[in-house]
């Protein structure tokens, strides 16, 4: 779960850490009562706003609003602007970059810091970055915060500060199952104030029953992976044009893999999961119909899923949506000829492996079958 | 006449957690058909009866005095996968396989390094487990694409490894174990660590890497297989045209920035000398080439 | 540091843990407004209370403050009775046990729990006896909470309250640094409630400098104990004659075994540590001289402990109180003939091994010096 | 020449944390005065100056990197201990001798199974550290009464100890390691593993046992001695007259009802076949008859 720059600040409010004052809206006239020396602020799922022009200071609640208005409606990196955030603007004295993330290898939790705050982390040199474990077991403690205000090279109240909203930080990112808490740039304001200019927050999708508070929010998606989210149907929509179904996370994948290695484009990328019952099925049929492609490639390589009754809910969704889509199907599993059997009932190509199943979707495209 | 494999053998002594539930006794009965010795269940409130002929108790601890359990497999739901996972470390069994998905990964923070803490294997979770073909399973793929060989399989995949094994199998290339590691970003046992227990294994001559995109386990398996791996290895990695930032079914499965791209991944296997097949058929075939 | 059973359970109680209702009075006259169907308890750190006479029932203001009377002033087992508790007195349908404490030899924390309650402990056949560690390092887990109330044959609400005390119970023991957090009788009243009929608490000494709340308690210690302890001095009085002081705790205890081997019978324990601070050895000497020996065995094994500043100590402490207790010294260390200088003028006995110093002892004790 | 020895060798590189009190900068003297290869001091805003002509780092990590310190001493006071103890498990360090008391036992309940999964071996804590006479010393304890020779000595006292080395080396006793492991509760490594070191360690040939009351310790050494060890061991117990329900100096130091008690512990020792000395210098005579 990804959250708006706007909505993770005011988590990182709950935890004490300092945030700009801001107000948020949809339309210029909605800004009411905000900090009259502001930032303009684009809110969108995705980095190089600022970059892109999607931030931009403003003076007053005319320009504010004016500028405001410019912003709403961009496009930024394919992404609409919806909503703006109107923040204090902060006179900057230095800024830092601090975050903790999940470092895979280590099987640990990654404290970052860098004295280069406000750029991207990846174009920071390794020297650059001061980087330490925190281990979950036994958590975060001071001599991690004392090699950090050091590396960063702070001292007296300022250092206290820092390794406040380290702490603070940590605890949100443990608290809130964070895959992710960043803030870039952590500014040192010319009155010495420590805040967070920016807040970037991502949330572990699979803890989402853990946070049901969150489950409503904006999310990374496009609308249909919304519903297909909704149904609990793991499903990515993708820049080609054949919908690629499968059952298996790696096999989806390696499908998709294989089609492009025959000339087509996925334009789904569908985990049937382990499932065979014909409702899920028939439910992410839908999906992948909405999702208007060429062609569908189906593969299911079952070992104890029933191919039958995945073929049952196949048909029951082309079936009910009126679906005219040509399928090329590879089914291997339990009762797999009774499943091509029923598909053959409803125009589906057949084939034995899933190289051949790529060739024929994308000769199907062609228009060549 | 007792073979050794990795982590599992006829000799291993399984007690499974959430039996009771649908996937808990269908696998219970697919493990005991295969040869696997499950001798226990443990289900809350339910001790006392029998699920597929198969004894149930309340705790884990329980079933370990009284069945002489030495490895668990878990099918218990996400929320309570945690609580189960540190029942069956502290029970003292040396082996957990957690075929649960959607575990929070902050909880896998805290079992992982526990588990190993305690000298205790976990295999996944998010995995299809883990087979010594002709030996025993613990785990939920199908028996009947594995035959007993020499092959040493490690994978991040489910599906994808059958389409594989099914290959390797009707190739004529036996397995000495497929271990399905998982596709979450925390696991218990990674690839280098599999990759260790196979090159130290008698019973495994050659080594299959399924890999797939996200992370960095490829390429430190391919540091790894340069430095300490003498047994040849082939390897296939999923994932070659998934886009940027989009999590591809498993919550590991994902590029960030630059970072997990199969390209990169790919490029590391080349680098150790690892031939890399393109479709997932071609593995077999490379191995014949080994 | 041990509590007072009206102390612990007001701890236990801001935890959430639930307690009879009860009033404390050192006066059967400060008895006000008491649970009128009542227990009277007296309030001392040792165990046996009950079996003393130390627990009546009592009904009503009258009966209340008449037994109260007769327990307030009583001795038991050495402690005398100032404080009594006044508890409503519970229905009991059934007692069970429940304590956390510290396992040394797994270096772990042990849950301990038994259907057999309101007993000694130690008392419990082993079988009876339901024990799990819960690590620190992963915290207390439903799993261990599940098999508690199944040893314990409880389901449903019971099931879930003990439970619920078992994890309130768990958190003191870790966020007060307890040694032990004992309730024994945990109750099951005829009317379903589930109480601490019993509270036990014993919180780490070394941790008080986290817990200064609990600095001032009344404490198991005697009055030159607790001036000791103040003065951050360690020494336990003993039931013998002769003062024992030396260096490092397991040489004290082998000099009190030693005494004893010779026919000498130790009044103290006093361990001066590593200091050669002549202050606070005097300080020590003061605590020793108070406690009144017939003789002073210092054993002194200083391999950088500087001998002679500690006889100076002795010395100072000997003068300022004008004491003429006769003191028997082995003394080992950097300049312990200046050492022997020292207290040769204050009339000191020298020796130079454990034994003949112990065996000095002794005689000097008979008069035989 | 390169000799063996437990846990500490001269080859040893020592950092000191909390080198600049009293007590740290004192020990650093005397270790060096010793021979002990006291590579780096630690004390935060410290950095850049030097003590006893070591060099002081702010962290942990840096003086491992820089001076590729492979174990740690720690002086830190009692309240920052647990946060030192952890530096040095995180800094990579594989021994951390905890010289440090009062510090409360929860901390320890954290630090120590923490360390042992991190392969990191803790002394202490409130101990008076290691020594490998004519090697190296990482402790507190008085040089001049030791000498080298093939004794191992694993003890929960201090002076106690110094007194019954002292008559050792008179006697002609000289010692291959001298392991305070302290007189706490929670202890990094107890008996029966200091034991374990000194049945493997080639310079070990014969073994003193310095136990008190309090805790099943001993109990537990007497059943390994009889099932593990081959060397022979003699001990001594301190604390015989001790009343019950008394913390005698050490917080581990404490009869709890019947538990702890010295009888115990002597017969559990008679049970083994393990002489236990009357007299604390009677240690030395029992070893010439062994």
């Amino acid at each position: 779960m990804k959250f708006l720059e706007y909505k993770a600040k005011g988590i990182f409010a709950r935890y004490g850490i300092p945030v700009p004052r801001g107000v948020v809206a949809s339309r210029p006239e909605e800004i009411r009562d905000p900090p009259l020396r502001a930032m303009v602020k684009a809110q969108v799922l995705i980095g190089g706003r600022g970059k892109a022009g999607g931030i931009r200071p403003a003076d007053g609640i005319a320009e504010i609003r004016d500028v405001a208005g410019r912003i709403l409606g961009m496009d930024i990196h394919g992404y609409t602007v919806r909503t703006v955030y109107v923040e204090e603007r902060l006179d900057i004295e230095r800024e830092m970059y601090l975050s903790f993330t999940i470092d895979r290898s280590a099987r640990d939790t990654l404290l970052i810091a860098s004295s280069m705050g406000g750029v991207e982390i990846e174009a920071v040199p390794h020297e650059q970055l001061f980087m330490e474990h925190v281990p979950a077991l036994v958590g975060l403690h001071p001599y991690v915060l004392r090699a950090l205000t050091r590396a960063l090279g702070l001292e007296g109240h300022l250092a206290e500060k820092v390794a406040d909203i380290a702490r603070r930080s940590y605890d949100l990112y443990r608290a809130e199952d964070a895959e992710l808490v960043e803030i870039n740039p952590l500014v040192i304001t010319k009155d010495h104030r420590v805040v967070a200019g920016d807040a970037k927050l991502v949330v572990d999708d699979n803890a989402e029953y853990r946070h049901l508070e969150y489950a409503k929010l904006d999310q990374d998606r496009t609308p249909l992976e919304e519903e297909a989210h909704a149904k609990g149907i793991t499903f990515v929509q993708l820049d080609g044009d054949i919908g690629v179904i499968a059952n298996g996370a790696g096999l989806t994948m390696a499908t998709l893999d294989i089609l492009n290695l025959k000339g087509g484009k996925g334009g789904t990328f569908l985990d049937l999961g382990g499932t065979d019952d014909p409702d899920r099925v028939a439910q992410a049929f839908e999906i992948l119909i909405k999702a208007k492609p060429s062609v569908i490639l189906l593969n299911i390589f079952g070992g104890i899923t029933k191919a039958d009754t995945v073929a049952q809910g196949v048909k029951r969704a082309l079936d009910g949506m009126h679906a005219t889509v040509p399928v090329v199907a590879r089914i291997k599993g339990v009762n797999e000829d009774r499943a091509r059997e029923i598909l053959k009932g409803v125009g589906m190509h057949s084939a034995d492996t899933i190289e051949e199943a790529a060739e024929l979707a994308v000769q199907v495209r062609r228009g060549g079958v | 006449m007792s073979r050794t494999a990795v982590l599992l053998t006829r000799k291993t002594r399984l007690l499974v957690q959430g039996i009771t539930g649908h996937q808990g006794t269908f696998h219970t009965r697919a493990m005991l058909d295969y040869g696997t010795k499950v001798v226990a269940g443990v289900r809350a409130g339910k001790g006392g009866t029998k699920v597929e002929g198969v004894s149930v108790y309340d705790t884990v601890r329980e079933a370990v005095a009284t069945k002489r359990a030495n490895a668990s497999i878990v099918f218990v739901p996400a929320p309570f996968a945690n609580d189960a996972i540190l029942e069956a470390i502290e029970g003292g069994v040396g082996l957990v396989v957690v075929i649960t998905e959607r575990i929070p990964f902050h909880d896998a923070l805290e079992f992982v390094p526990y588990a190993r803490s305690k000298g205790c294997t976990i295999i996944g979770p998010n995995c299809p487990g883990i087979i010594s073909p002709g030996q025993s399973k613990a785990g939920i793929m199908p028996s009947h694409i594995f035959s007993a060989g020499d092959v040493g399989v490690v994978s991040r995949s489910g599906t994808l490894t059958y389409e594989i094994v099914n290959e390797m199998t009707r190739a004529g290339f036996g397995q000495s174990t497929c271990i399905g590691i998982g596709g979450d970003p925390i696991i218990g046992t990674n690839t280098v660590e599999a990759l260790a227990l196979f090159q130290k294994d008698r019973a495994t001559k050659r080594i299959v890497v399924v890999g797939e995109i996200g992370g960095t386990a490829e390429e430190e398996a391919a540091e790894f297989i340069k430095k300490h791996v003498t047994k040849p290895v082939v390897a296939y990695v999923a994932g070659r045209t998934a886009p940027a930032g989009k999590r591809m079914g498993h919550a590991g499965a994902i590029i960030q920035g630059t970072r997990g791209t199969a390209e990169s991944k790919v490029k590391a296997f080349a680098d150790a000398g690892v031939p890399v097949a393109e479709y997932p058929r071609d593995a077999a075939a490379l191995l014949g080439s080994t």
